[in-house]
């Protein structure tokens, strides 16, 4: 924004301030609402044709040539079906749900950057922003799933509280280690403090071990912060039928939709961001071509982040409530804590050979105590007899 | 496993009193079975599940047939031993085909697996069956009154009928059933509204 | 032994090798594009019955015998025997319906008909855009060329072919003797009315005459040795070889005659006679017999049941039981 | 002896009132089904949960109540035949065979032999494909997105093919006839049935690769509704779910029906009998299916498919009463048949259906689990609904 607003400045010198500054604003604001939701669009089409694929199955392929036009003709479809609302459901909260679930996660996108001083707003306390923003949109599925009236939908919508309010906990400590790395909660600064190393990539703080650890809870933290499988047991089809969206038709329901996929989009920015050196990459750097190459850098690896995603869900079973949250308080919030003691480890040990052996002793030994302190006994390798 | 005489015999002198008829099945099948009277079926079976000799320890089948003739409803049940490998033996309790006095004795209490069993035959011949945990209907729904097996039967056509093609081959089909063919009912309806 | 979180990497490069196979394997992608193409269908492949007719569509095999109406588990075949002023039945159904939104492609109207009339068809593109009439097939729609029965089941339809062809043989032998055309020319499914001969009541014949007469002209008529030799047909209960008829033939072995004229013909027959005469003269098989199989049983009491003869329909049981009554048999 | 659930159900609810000065949390009465995803059909479970625990369960059925057994008394023997398909419309070729069985019992029919090596073989078909759709539908419950469904939908297909080409239909096959069966196999589906039992034990391979590991899968299997020895036989269960629990019974060695005392095959037992049991012991038992149909396919005599006095229509049986029963991939499928003097149609015609049968212990397995587990319980007891409700 404030690029944006300098480039005016300087090429508009007598025009008034407040309308620079209106345009300013406008313009990130815009590339937020029109290129983030084209991007869902397409991450829904990209998804249903490789799990079609992995499926042994070719996915949507008939609105245009390999159904490239299948996102626009669901979102007609969707815009054209009826709107039910449950005659006793309480009105208001079922119709201001699907907003609220849309709102925090548009807002996520403010503090992603996408090339060097390319970032809609340059908060100095991005993540901090961000992490606040991600947490609201648990309201939004609490109303869908209160309003409704529906006991699976509230099912649906204590199951998504308790998971999102529990999984918030151990991402923000991964994020934490980063910010003590970096020394700052702005998204560029961070970005930034990973720009050293061999073309721009060995700087990256998944490199680093408590990077690499970082890197794997916050994944797994987003995963299910954005009711991904296998943690998607707020909507877990085959058990309550919806979960908080049962009761939702037509554009309400696409609106929980995008909601969803526009906050797993934004997290995957984030962890990009945060772990994978955001735009950082061969070729990237300030002036046009290279800022070209950073956000072609930048979308490539959030590329990356959703296709994970869509294997994961194509290949796991899903994850039983109870288990999800020993898991959530058991491994991850532990791991993260001592992540945390390790990067504090990292930053004073004298040599970064000894900062490396330490660091990896410390994480390993921590994992390996934890898996050993949480095996419940349930999981056991069988053998089975056969009768005479 | 012995000879179904023996069986008789062995059951007989084990439950004093109890009426034990042997009845022949089909020739082929080779199935003989044991008719039991309605007091002592309980016993003879639990002494049939008990009895290391038998060892019945799997009830596999329970159902009704209704002998209008002989104004009788019977039960049969089919038991099969796992843990010696043998079987069946078939026990048949009679009772009236009144409502009220078609009772007889569940077998649940020994075999969990009688309780769908006997809540079926219940539902489907009326049979009712005394100290069966919970005895509801269970493939007709609660308000349902008749029981739908029984032979004297004959189903209302009480369900909105809506009128095919093929009314005439609907009709013979049910004529020879005896049924009131649903397109007079129509007609009928028909009539009262004009 | 592997460390925790082996299975799930398993099961990700299971997809992943899936996902990939996919684009290269037709193994790994198995979706048949269905309008675009189609996965031939096997020939034992059955959808809905049609009755096959030989040569022109009046050349029907199917004599209304109503064996499949009884059979067909849900009821779904309607069948009403065509007549003609008279009243006499002219072999051939005036009626045939299927409901096939009740048939449910058992195929054992199939597999009951003697007369290889009906078959199973492996078309599946049926769905018509309503509920009532559209899924009703009448007699035209039913009728298909034994052309077309070739197309969809080949090999069978060569058996069934050859099958007939050897039955027509054998009739033919049998009916050699001009004696007594009248046995092998009788069932005249195939012909139409206008080739029907039938020698009018007051004609200046007696009884024997007039048979060998009607015989003599209608064994002219053509088209006649398949029908007439399907009674044989894969008679799928084993039937009791029909006795050999007496030098007269049976003259009123012709379906074409009517009731009266039948009971007529045989008043001076015996009494396994007349009640051969009071049947309907298809040799169908319906009740398990050939009509003169069955005649013989009745008088043999071996078959006690009147009712069997289902072309014949209430006429011939009603004249059964008084026959039998007349013979104090019942 | 094991009791019965005896209490009337109103004091069944539990409410658990919090400590000191928290608030007191209700029970919620939730209906699973009769229109749910994951109940396999119309079926109903009343549950009352505290939580997201199950403190009673309720099975309601009867949704798809057609009383096929009123049916089947108005028609003829050969009538109800392709009604048979509809029970356990995955398996038809085994309903077929279990009332065959059954007439024949009856009638005192001889099956040439031909005949019975063509039922084994269908019969272990079915098996296999039963089995590979009753654990994808499993792990569709389990939340797998549909993938391993569809890998088992995958080699269901090309058995399936094989059925169309034998008798007619993909599922509604109504192959068997009383005395034998109704198509003879020609070389060209000999040769289709040894291919695909070649190639199934690689997909197999494949298939646990992708899942039997799979540490989610066992930390929502194991331990999870466990179905104890004692009240598996006391409650009449049969089939894989009676093996996981560790019941050596298998109906194929014990009445040795058909031809099965001909051919090497075991029968795998589970020990603890849990969800995860279920899994496996029907994995295992396709691997044996696989071998009992190498052996079939190899010995298959020369000879005729169909008894020659059995007639097809007037077909009349002597009378009487017996009981038929046969190992269908769900357990044990019985005909219960009367005859009366006409002999023409049953006079008593009683199916005895293995999943009805095996919903008995439905409430007593999901009891005290998360509605999560009820539904992968209800999932690994495998039933259908065309044969619940009949």
């Amino acid at each position: 924004m404030e690029t944006i607003y300098q480039l005016l400045r300087s090429t508009f010198a007598k025009a008034p301030d407040a309308v620079l500054l209106a345009i300013a604003i406008a313009i990130p604001i815009l590339f937020i609402v029109a290129v983030y939701p084209l991007i869902f669009a397409y991450t829904t089409l990209v998804e249903r044709k490789a799990l079609g694929r992995v499926q042994n199955r070719y996915g949507p392929n008939r609105v245009g040539r390999w159904g490239i036009l299948q996102p626009i003709a669901d979102g007609l479809k969707l815009m054209l079906k009826e709107d039910i609302v449950p005659r006793s459901a309480d009105k208001l909260v079922h119709f201001l749900a699907p907003v609220m679930a849309v709102i925090p996660s548009l807002l996520l996108f403010s503090v992603v950057p996408i090339a060097p001083g390319l970032v809609p707003v340059n908060l100095n306390i991005g993540i901090l922003f961000a992490f606040a923003v991600s947490t609201a949109s648990v309201l939004a599925l609490f109303m869908g799933g209160w309003a409704s009236r529906n006991k699976f939908s509230l099912l649906g919508a204590m199951r998504a509280v308790a998971q999102v309010v529990s999984y918030e906990v151990p991402m923000v400590l991964a994020a934490v280690a980063i910010v003590m790395a970096a020394g700052s909660l702005s998204t560029l600064a961070i970005v930034k403090a990973q720009s050293h190393g061999f073309a721009n990539i060995g700087g990256w703080f998944v490199w680093r071990p408590w990077g690499f650890v970082g890197f794997v809870l916050f994944t797994i933290g987003a995963m299910a912060e954005s009711a991904r499988t296998p943690f998607d047991i707020p909507e877990a089809e085959s058990e309550i039928i919806a979960g908080y969206h049962t009761e939702y038709s037509g554009f309400k329901f696409a609106l929980f939709q995008l909601g969803e996929y526009l906050a797993a989009i934004a997290m995957a920015g984030i962890t990009v961001t945060m772990f994978l050196g955001g735009y950082l990459g061969p070729g990237s750097g300030p002036g046009f071509f290279g800022g070209l190459m950073s956000a072609f850098w930048f979308f490539t690896k959030l590329g990356a982040m959703i296709l994970l995603n869509i294997w994961i869900r194509g290949t796991w079973p899903r994850v039983r409530v109870d288990q999800l949250m020993a898991f959530a308080w058991k491994v991850l919030l532990p791991m993260s804590l001592i992540n945390i003691v390790a990067v504090g480890v990292w930053q004073y040990m004298p040599s970064r050979g000894l900062a490396w052996a330490a660091t990896t002793l410390v994480l390993v030994l921590s994992f390996v105590i934890l898996s050993k302190l949480n095996a419940t006994g349930t999981i056991e390798r069988r053998t089975y007899r056969y009768a005479s | 496993m012995e000879a179904i005489e023996k069986i008789k015999e062995l059951a007989s002198q084990a439950v004093p009193g109890a009426k034990v008829e042997i009845v022949n099945s089909a020739p082929a099948a080779a199935q003989p079975a044991l008719l039991v009277d309605r007091e002592q079926v309980f016993a003879v079976a639990r002494f049939f599940k008990e009895d290391p000799r038998f060892a019945m320890d799997f009830c596999s089948c329970v159902t009704g047939v209704d002998y209008p003739k002989v104004d009788q409803v019977e039960v049969v049940y089919h038991l099969y031993s796992i843990a010696l490998k043998h079987g069946p033996i078939v026990l048949k309790v009679r009772a009236p085909r009144e409502l009220d006095q078609c009772r007889v004795p569940s077998l649940t209490p020994l075999w969990r697996g009688c309780e769908f069993q006997e809540r079926e035959a219940y539902d489907l011949y009326g049979v009712k069956f005394d100290g069966h945990p919970d005895l509801r209907r269970i493939l007709m729904w609660d308000e349902f009154k008749d029981h739908p097996m029984r032979k004297d039967y004959a189903p209302p056509m009480d369900y909105d009928w809506e009128p095919t093609p093929h009314d005439d081959t609907l009709q013979r089909a049910m004529a020879t059933e005896g049924v009131v063919p649903p397109t007079a009912i129509v007609e009928a309806e028909k009539a009262k509204k004009k | 032994m592997g460390f925790l979180g082996k299975g799930l990497l398993e099961g990700m490069a299971v997809t992943a090798r899936n996902f990939v196979g996919s684009y290269f394997d037709k193994e790994r992608l198995v979706t048949v594009q269905y309008p675009e193409e189609r996965v031939e269908v096997p020939e034992n492949s059955r959808t809905f019955p049609f009755l096959v007719y030989d040569g022109t569509a009046d050349k029907m095999r199917c004599v209304a015998c109503k064996i499949c109406e009884t059979e067909c588990p849900p009821q779904c075949i309607y069948i009403v025997m065509e007549r003609d002023e008279k009243g006499k039945p002219l072999q051939r159904p005036k009626v045939f319906d299927i409901d096939i939104s009740v048939c449910m492609q058992c195929q054992i109207c199939v597999e009951v008909c003697p007369f290889e009339a009906i078959k199973m068809d492996n078309d599946y593109e049926k769905s018509q855009y309503g509920r009532f009439d559209e899924l009703v097939e009448h007699l035209p729609d039913l009728l298909k060329s034994n052309e077309y029965y070739h197309k969809v089941k080949p090999s069978e339809a060569t058996i069934v072919d050859a099958k007939l062809k050897a039955d027509a043989e054998k009739k033919a032998k049998k009916a050699a003797p001009a004696a007594k055309p009248a046995a092998a020319a009788a069932p005249i499914p195939a012909a139409a009315p206008a080739a029907r001969i039938v020698i009018p009541e007051d004609a200046p014949f007696n009884p024997e005459q007039r048979a060998w007469l009607s015989g003599f002209l209608s064994s002219l008529s053509p088209g006649v040795a398949p029908a007439a030799a399907a009674p044989q047909v894969a008679s799928t209960a084993p039937a009791t070889a029909p006795a050999e008829a007496p030098a007269g033939g049976w003259p009123w072995h012709d379906p074409g005659l009517g009731m009266a004229q039948r009971m007529d013909l045989a008043k001076t027959a015996s009494f396994a006679d007349k009640l051969m005469a009071a049947m309907a003269q298809t040799d169908c098989h319906a009740c398990g017999y050939d009509c003169r199989g069955y005649a013989d049983a009745i008088a043999g009491g071996a078959e006690a049941d009147l009712s069997l003869c289902l072309p014949g329909e209430a006429e011939t049981q009603r004249k059964l039981e008084e026959l039998m009554k007349e013979a104090g048999k019942l | 002896m094991i009791q019965p659930l005896t209490e009337p159900a109103e004091n069944r609810y539990t409410l658990t009132p919090g400590p000191e000065g928290l608030i007191e949390t209700q029970t919620l009465e939730v209906s699973i089904g009769p229109q749910h995803p994951s109940t396999h059909g119309v079926f109903r479970m009343d549950c009352v949960l505290d939580g997201e625990t199950v403190v009673q369960l309720k099975p309601v059925m009867g949704y798809l109540h057609r009383n096929h057994e009123q049916l089947a008394e108005k028609m003829a023997w050969l009538g109800s035949m392709p009604y048979t398909d509809r029970l356990d419309y995955f398996n038809s070729m085994t309903n077929n065979w279990a009332y065959a069985l059954a007439v024949e019992k009856l009638a005192g029919i001889k099956v040439p032999e031909r005949a019975e090596y063509i039922r084994v073989i269908v019969a272990e078909l079915t098996r296999l494909l039963n089995h590979v759709c009753a654990i994808g539908f499993l792990l569709q419950d389990l939340g797998a997105w549909g993938t391993p469904l569809l890998y088992a939908f995958r080699e269901r297909e090309k058995i399936l093919d094989l059925f169309e080409a034998v008798s007619g239909s993909r599922m509604m096959c109504n192959y068997m006839r009383f005395g034998g069966v109704r198509v003879d196999l020609d070389d060209k589906m000999l040769t289709a049935a040894k291919e695909i039992t070649g190639r199934f034990p690689k997909f197999l391979d494949e298939f646990e690769k992708l899942l039997t590991n799979n540490e989610v899968l066992l930390a929502r299997c194991q331990r999870v509704g466990i179905l104890p020895k004692e009240l598996a036989i006391n409650a009449s269960i049969s089939g894989p779910m009676t093996r996981a629990s560790g019941v050596e019974y298998d109906i194929r060695k014990v009445d040795k029906y058909g031809l099965y005392g001909r051919f090497d095959f075991r029968i795998p037992l589970g020990d603890v009998g849990d969800v995860y049991d279920r899994y496996y012991i029907r994995v295992l038992e396709m691997r044996e299916s696989v071998k009992i149909l190498q052996q079939a396919l190899r010995d298959i005599p020369q000879g005729p498919h169909l008894a020659p006095e059995v007639k097809l229509r007037n077909f009349k049986v002597p009378t009487g009463d017996g009981y038929g029963r046969i190992e269908a991939p769900k357990g044990e499928l019985g005909f219960y048949l009367v005859s009366d003097e006409s002999g023409k149609q049953p006079y008593r015609y009683h199916v005895r259906p293995p999943s009805f049968i095996n919903l008995t212990i439905l409430e007593d397995m999901c009891l005290g689990h998360k509605v999560a587990d009820v539904i992968i319980i209800l999932g690994s007891v495998d039933i259908v609904l065309g044969e619940v409700d009949r």
